[in-house]
């Protein structure tokens, strides 16, 4: 695969044109029509909760929210092939690959209602917590990689990180040390066209990213990150060759953040409407939907009552989340440290009595 | 300081947007760059505008990246230009610790002179607005312990404007630290010219007798809420806006002292190796026998900013200045 | 604290190699990386043999990338591991800021104790070896003012050794400071088996009435020299190794002050936001009443260490020690 | 030239072989015989200084510095392409480039000798000091770049750095700003094999260190570094591409660090006479001067002579900084703000009380 689709003359590995019609049949993945549908599901289940994590926003029910809106084949893909015992280092913007590994919408709601609480991803195995700094979890993702084989585990780490994200030199230490260690890491990058406001082609100036593995002798492939058959293919090739020894992988998942950089963010100000709509008819969903549909294992007509029970459910855990219990003191103080300095026990102590003057004061 | 001229309504926002605008006009080896900062004018829109108006080669995007946008900076200035740039949040200038520290705070003292660079990098900085991990701190004891930096903490749009004219002149390298709670929420009457606001110079805010109150950036506005609620206490307390973190203002904090006797300290970063321990040392050092009480901290915890729901136990409060000021004046 | 234990004469140096190897044989999850640790055992030798003798998977070469090396530690501890990292130098450590301060000091807050980073970097530092630029530092404070990191210092070899394995048994993330100006002047007698001191507490080193001394690293055996001279003078000073910046143990301060009532405190980084200033805040908060001179600091210019050529004037000095001890004395 | 010589397939430029003969006289650059002898003896000139300079060091008249020895012909090739108003931005070890520049061998040793004042380089146009952080330096190229092109200035940066800095990430990240911004900079990377201790294969898992640059879409080759035709040839071509607004090249010149990564430093730790010796035969000046003997351009018994004028001279630059002045106090301070903070000068003010009374001790 990595021959074939080679970076180098900016192939691009497809499995599925744009309207759900498989043109590369000897490239299609192996996966039960059950298991698409689910994926089909998941990532109609991942949209729904996106959609209505931007509008909670909206609401002032929830603070600043990334959304993740034509990007979902990825984690799509990735759901289908990571297993339990898998590592996810992730970024802030998969959150059908969190949900896969087993995080609650609960608590992801909570991340973003501004608890720590959220980001511990208690129900996820092998999950580590959200990386704002941008590419400083490339750098970690080598080192469990390591770690891996040091214990020679069978577990794979796949690390997540944007386009804009390969411009920091941590994604280029991390990668050098993945493959200097042959760690079993299975690198994705969203290319979704923009860091914020700034796009890919003020990014770098290499024809695409895929090329940035060679940098590392790392083997790389750029894929249509809004194809699900193509980024199954891609990772479970990827999975294989990492779990192998053969050391890690560099995927480009060529996507297009269809939505605003996050909930502040305003991207009429760098785009133009023709822009985004040129990108509108690559959604993967959509994709996904035509190719179950022909093959009758999709009725459209279900789609909507589904997506009202979808709808309850996110509603249900973002109430679960809105409940949740008030932000202790201590919980400030407590998991700085396994073994915490008396100094922060004396501060705590001191805010205390402060709190007691302060109601004194009314 | 600027005879007849005419007065503008700014935000804070829009006296570092002003600041940079005049400089821009003026010098034409201004250069300003960093993320989103050309085309979307910065995610706190400081740099709105800008690129329209003096053109994408002085004020432009960056690709995604601390270390080379201060390491590209110190090699414009070593070049003649004199870069002013953004980091886009507080948390997000670690990238760039190496650049800062062993050459934008160094070249000139390593060339003896030969090479200078004349540069700022601007950031927001602090708590309060709800946001990420990351996004909410107040580490300016990191750069000003550094030799070869100033730091730099504009507490109002006026400030902000004069302090940033004088950072962009200054043949240094400036740390300037936006506090970006108060971003929008302070309007003033700000001067529409150019005028400075000398680096190295704190300001006495307000005369009192009992206790000196030093605090910088976000925090004055609390302190003076604090200094309300002494007052009514009956508590005369001296506010100095610290202005700069370093060099330190210490004869105008030591003259304070002198004759109040009593000195609290207000800012949001860490207690501990924070900016109130170093004016402690240093008012011991000069007004020892005038010291009536200990130096009093009303600061952040040595902890991580809470994410936004916990943000509250953090902040530090007018209430929280209050009861340094009360403890301070009844020690 | 270590009945019967055989003793062996060690230099700082070998006493952390020690400590290294009895961690390694003992604790499988334990390994040791950085630039040349593995084949060369490090540039100052400090890991040398250990390769050979755990194997090249426990100890080994990395790249040359700082942030790299922290990085991938940080991943490790998440798996599971106790790495221990070198850093060449102490003024390479920056390129690993971004790791250190936004990971290693905050994994475990940020996912509520789920992960831990039991991890330790270690690195030399300090002036004194005729090095070229970034290799003479001591940016303690850097460090010792960031939540979630705790900061260690041993000035002999048996501290080194008690020291580095309490360290490696933290579940905390240490930084762990080798004075490398001592790395080799200093022979002692130390316990061939395993021992820890406890970290986060000082040492009270000699007894005295006049006048406390604080002072770690290297500083140590100056302040030594400086005591020395004092007595002479008459003077009684009590000498503190800090052993620990942060948390500090402002207990054992705070006792000695209140007895002797003055206090000096020595350092070779950077006056102003330096370790002395922590001190001296604290102290006044602590026993305020009990001073009777203002905190006297022998602490390192805020300038960058000079070339070899100019050392001598910045090095702290017995002297120089002496001359603040005076200073608090007849204050 | 990039095309023919692509590092993807890890070709290496090469233009004369190791006894002297040229073996690809198509790429022979044109350079006079005068030029080129001077080129010869400034080689040679550079390792004799170098050499003395070791040797000064083991006589306790100097402090640690890093031999070039074995590596001449890459500052050889620079030195014969850079214009006075060519930015040199160096590391810490291509003496024979400094030299080039017009640094005085004087002020080189001052900085060995422990004064900030010898990495001033007065007497070297736009040449900057030298950089000890690793790859830090390779940002600073980049921005001096923007400055030219701003400036619309006819200048060219020669940035270098070792194939150990290829590993940090502000290698990566100059690269990428300098292609992203077409900055005219050649970045030279001196291949010596070794990071201190570490093999080249332990820094990085790709095939050689020239297609790297290929992450960041700049052009890049593999040159034999102990060939001077090669050298110089690439640097040209390099120069020419980027001066002409073509963006940065990165040059990965391969040779051998014959002597030890410094004075302090023992290679027999780490590497074998049998791996030293093999390379002995690539040696720079040596391939060279055979190309000169059989051209007539250089009679080898007038070099003896020449090599104890050129020692002469080394000595004369040595005992000039030994006779340099003392280290005044005032320097610690002077330099380190162009508007200095008055603590300073208190700090000052007060160690020379201090000194004062110490001498009134005696
Ligand atoms: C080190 C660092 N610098 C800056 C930021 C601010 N920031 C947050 S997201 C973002 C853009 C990221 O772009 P990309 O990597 O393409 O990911 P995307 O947002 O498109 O998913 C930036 C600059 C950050 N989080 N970390
Ligand atoms: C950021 C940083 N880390 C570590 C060092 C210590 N150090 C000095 S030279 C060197 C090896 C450099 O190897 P390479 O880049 O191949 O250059 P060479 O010495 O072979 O010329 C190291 C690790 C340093 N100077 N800077
Ligand atoms: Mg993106
Ligand atoms: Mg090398």
């Amino acid at each position: 695969m990595f021959k074939e689709f080679s970076p180098l003359e900016d192939k691009l590995f497809q499995v599925m044109d744009k309207d759900g019609e498989i043109i590369a049949p000897e490239w299609m993945p192996e996966i039960s029509d059950e298991r698409l549908v689910k994926a089909f599901k998941d990532m109609l289940f991942a949209r729904t909760a996106d959609l209505m994590a931007v509008s909670y926003q909206r609401q002032g029910r929830m603070f600043t929210y990334p959304p993740n809106f034509g990007q979902e084949a990825i984690a799509g893909g990735m759901a289908i092939v990571m297993r339990d015992q898998d590592w996810l280092v992730p970024a802030f913007r998969e959150l059908g690959a969190w949900l896969a590994k087993g995080a609650s919408l609960r608590d992801i709601f909570l991340y973003f209602m501004g608890y720590e609480e959220g980001t511990v991803f208690r129900g996820a195995n092998n999950m580590v917590p959200i990386a704002v700094p941008i590419a400083s979890q490339i750098v970690h993702a080598a080192g469990i990689g390591y770690a891996i084989n040091y214990n020679k585990k069978d577990e794979v780490v796949y690390a997540v990180v944007g386009d804009g994200g390969t411009s920091e030199g941590d994604f280029a230490e991390g990668l050098n040390f993945a493959a200097v260690w042959n760690a079993p890491v299975v690198y994705i990058v969203q290319n979704n066209q923009f860091a914020i406001s700034v796009p890919f082609k003020k990014q770098t100036r290499s024809i695409n990213i895929a090329v940035k593995g060679i940098a590392f002798g790392v083997d790389s492939i750029k894929v249509d990150g809004n194809d699900i058959f193509a980024m199954t293919k891609a990772v479970q090739v990827a999975h294989e060759h990492a779990s192998s020894g053969k050391g890690p992988v560099l995927i480009e998942a060529v996507t297009y953040r269809r939505g605003a950089h996050t909930t502040s963010d305003d991207p009429t100000k760098y785009r133009t409407k023709e822009e985004e709509e040129s990108w509108a008819c690559y959604d993967p969903i959509d994709r996904l939907r035509k190719y179950l549909v022909k093959k009758n294992l999709w009725d459209e007509s279900k789609e909507e009552s589904l997506i009202s029970e979808y709808k309850k459910e996110v509603d249900r855990q973002f109430e679960a989340a809105e409940n949740y219990a008030p932000y202790p003191l201590e919980d400030v103080f407590k998991y700085l440290y396994v073994d915490m300095p008396d100094d922060l026990k004396v501060q705590k102590v001191e805010h205390e009595k402060f709190l007691k003057w302060k109601e004194g004061l009314k | 300081m600027e005879g007849g001229s005419e007065m503008k309504v700014m935000t804070i926002v829009q006296a570092v947007t002003d600041a940079l605008d005049i400089k821009l006009a003026e010098d034409p080896t201004i250069v300003t760059f960093g993320e989103d900062v050309g085309v979307e004018g910065g995610v706190f829109r400081v740099t709105e505008g800008l690129q329209k108006k003096h053109g994408e080669h002085r004020v432009f995007d960056s690709p995604l990246a601390e270390s080379g946008i201060v390491g590209t900076a110190v090699g414009m200035a070593m070049a003649g230009l004199r870069p002013v740039v953004e980091m886009q949040f507080c948390g997000f200038v670690y990238p760039a610790f190496n650049q800062i520290i062993s050459h934008a705070a160094r070249i000139h003292n390593r060339s003896r002179g030969r090479y200078k660079t004349p540069m700022v990098i601007r950031f927001p900085y602090g708590g309060g607005i709800n946001a990420l991990e990351h996004h909410s701190e107040s580490m300016e004891v990191l750069y000003a312990h550094i030799p070869g930096l100033k730091v730099v903490v504009p507490s109002t749009p006026y400030d902000a404007k004069g302090l940033l004219i004088s950072a962009i002149e200054s043949d240094d390298t400036i740390i300037f630290m936006e506090p970006k709670r108060i971003y929008r929420a302070i309007k003033q009457e700000v001067p529409e010219e150019k005028f400075t606001i000398p680096i190295g110079k704190a300001k006495v805010l307000s005369e009192g007798t009992d206790v000196t109150v030093v605090a910088y950036g976000a925090m004055i506005r609390e302190a003076q809420k604090a200094l309300a609620l002494a007052k009514k206490d009956g508590i005369s307390a001296e506010l100095i806006d610290l202005r700069t973190i370093y060099p330190i203002d210490r004869e105008t904090i030591a003259q304070s002292v002198k004759k109040t006797g009593r000195l609290v300290v207000v800012h949001e970063g860490p207690t501990t190796f924070g900016v109130a321990a170093e004016i402690s040392a240093m008012v011991e050092e000069d007004v020892f026998q005038h010291l009536e009480a200990p130096v009093t901290r009303v600061t952040g915890f040595d902890t991580i900013v809470p994410l936004p729901r916990g943000e509250h136990h953090y902040i530090i409060s007018p209430e929280k200045i209050y009861y340094g000021i009360q403890k301070s004046v009844r020690y």
